[in-house]
């Protein structure tokens, strides 16, 4: 096969490239594009295989016997081509230049005397034969992959509206949390070892509770009103403890103002009003 | 032939609707079907009647696209979604009585309340009526005003008064809404203090 | 005529599976199968067999389930959607067919990825589990941070361990993801590698 780039006329004057110090006047063959398109081609190759690939197939070279001297002047060519272009060239294009090379001259040699006729492992041109057939089969690998249709890209993916119920789902609570609350209070603060807590001041308090809330929207409120004319007797004797706890902790005031009146309590914060 | 029968196995009201547009503009109408479904079904927002006319390089009246929707939206009568035609456009969702069973797939799981709300509101409930600052002794740290708003904004908690002391501390007190949240009838159905006491391994010589 | 043929062969499994289900437990399949629908429709991610056990408190059988999906999906034949079974599971998705249209909706596309992108996924996709010093070894170059973060952003490759020698470095992987993108079930059914003689036969005389 002829040198194939050779003849082409040249659309610019000046050289394109230096070629081991030669001006070339010409583009290579294949290289029919406008100069300013020139870096973007010389950027899309992968590498020195997908360059070498590409001049195999372009010229349509023997992988299995490839023609090293044309190969390695025609790979040089593109170097200088890339480096006029001011393109940032991988030191592996560097590399695979000395590879070629060194494959070249190690054919201009005379062969080492064969031992046992095993002379294709000993071709200086195997393992990047190797190399390049490998490459080639994972660039089309990645060719065919890519148009395999992608989500996003040729086809959209179905998504149909889900609306979550909008009630806030506030947490639950469950007696056994409320325990669990109290046993790490009681482990941390110790409480019970200094409370003697007793059964029944739940319902004191509770009943206190009660009592305040009765009494949180009233001035005064007659004793009596406070206990509950069906509450069993307990019940009755909590309230009425409670009460007095109340009055202890100054929560309120019971008063009477004529003895066997009525008995009124009242809130301490009614009374800061009232003060006011 | 073929055409015939696969617009034939389409619905009848498909039929009407060609009918009036095959006067206009000869479109293909199943195909535009199609690719409105597609379109609404893969787009996140509703798509507007000016959108789905971008769809269709033959101009198309909006009453004729709106018809199409209608002929879609029956399509889905039966279905998991439904077509919806909302403010800003058209859209499909999946039907919100499907909802509970949708749940199933993502378990949300149940929100649970820091400790700092469960120490709080088990310190109300034990020791009520009590002040923030009764709180804060118990607790050994600052009570956060979010906690305590987050107890009252259950209506687990609320204040029953103020305490005659200097700055008139508030008081708080646990709810009926809290007893009937937590199925109870009374606060001395909570678990009995000393009873828990015994629960902790600590508390064995701590009691001596 | 064949569709014929193919929808009669449907309606007979379909009755079929109502039948053994109706003996087992008793299922609404009506509804499950638009509760499917919904939830497939809803869902961002393909839903597996075992997420669509989930949807029902009865237990049943994948077959029985896979049965209603086939359904689904033959009642969406004539759609501009399609139920297909990827990789993670099954997924609705808009008929690429359809997709020149779409586009006039959505004008801006995800870029294709450069070569140097999709010849680190393919290595790594065929070739897996590997280096980025094996991707290197074949590609000749070396392989950029940003590449494999962007095969990593995108969710299509993953480290899933590292190497026994020097440097212990980490062994890439594609992911469920990257089948699920291009709707695909498994690595087998990405297309096959060029035979490496038919690339010899490529070159003009290639002759041994």
């Amino acid at each position: 096969m002829a040198e194939a780039d050779q003849q082409l006329p040249l659309l610019i004057t000046n050289p394109v490239a230096h070629v081991h110090g030669q001006p070339m006047m010409e583009m290579p063959q294949d290289l029919y594009i406008p100069p300013d398109a020139l870096e973007v081609v010389l950027a899309t190759f992968q590498g020195p295989l997908d360059l070498l690939l590409y001049l195999i197939r372009k010229h349509n070279l023997d992988v299995l016997d490839i023609p090293m001297a044309q190969l390695t002047q025609q790979y040089m060519g593109y170097i200088e081509l890339m480096e006029n272009n001011r393109l940032e060239l991988a030191a592996e294009y560097l590399l695979m230049a000395a590879v070629l090379i060194e494959i070249k001259s190690r054919m201009l040699l005379p062969r080492p005397p064969k031992e046992n006729g095993e002379e294709s492992s000993e071709d200086p041109r195997a393992e990047l034969m190797r190399k390049l057939l490998e490459y080639e089969q994972m660039k089309l690998a990645a060719h065919r992959m890519n148009e395999i249709p992608q989500a996003g890209r040729d086809f959209e993916l179905v998504q149909v509206l889900i609306e979550r119920t909008v009630i806030e789902r506030l947490p639950s609570v469950s007696v056994e949390d409320l325990r669990n609350a109290w046993l790490v209070l009681l482990t941390r603060a110790k409480v019970h070892a200094h409370h003697k807590v007793r059964r029944e001041e739940l319902s004191v308090r509770e009943q206190m509770t009660k009592v305040l809330r009765q009494l949180r929207d009233h001035d005064f409120v007659p004793f009596e009103s406070l206990f509950e004319a069906e509450a069993s007797i307990p019940m009755l004797v909590v309230t009425f403890i409670a009460i007095l706890e109340l009055a202890k902790e100054t929560l309120v005031e019971i008063t009477q103002t004529e003895s066997l009146g009525i008995i009124y309590v009242r809130t301490s914060r009614s009374i800061t009003v009232e003060e006011e | 032939m073929t055409d015939q029968a696969e617009s034939q196995v389409l619905a009848t009201t498909d039929t009407v609707s060609t009918d009036i547009v095959e006067l206009d503009h000869p479109v293909d109408t199943v195909l535009l079907k199609r690719v409105y479904e597609a379109a609404l079904m893969s787009s996140q927002e509703p798509l507007s009647i000016t959108e789905l006319k971008r769809l269709s390089d033959a101009p198309l009246e909006t009453a004729f696209i709106e018809t199409l929707l209608s002929e879609l939206a029956e399509k889905y009568a039966d279905s998991g979604i439904e077509l919806n035609r909302v403010a800003s456009g058209w859209r499909f969702r999946a039907r919100p009585e499907l909802q509970d069973h949708l749940d199933k797939l993502n378990p949300q799981k149940p929100p649970r309340y820091s400790r700092a709300v469960m120490e709080t509101l088990a310190i109300i409930a034990y020791r009520q009526p009590v002040t923030r600052g009764d709180i804060e002794e118990i607790r050994g740290v600052n009570v956060s005003s979010q906690v305590l708003k987050t107890l009252e904004g259950r209506s687990w908690i609320e204040v029953i008064g103020t305490r005659d002391t200097p700055g008139k501390p508030e008081l708080f007190a646990t709810t009926q809404q809290l007893l009937d949240d937590l199925n109870l009838r009374t606060l001395g159905e909570l678990p009995a203090l000393e009873e828990m006491g015994s629960l902790l391994d600590q508390s064995g010589n701590a009691e001596a």
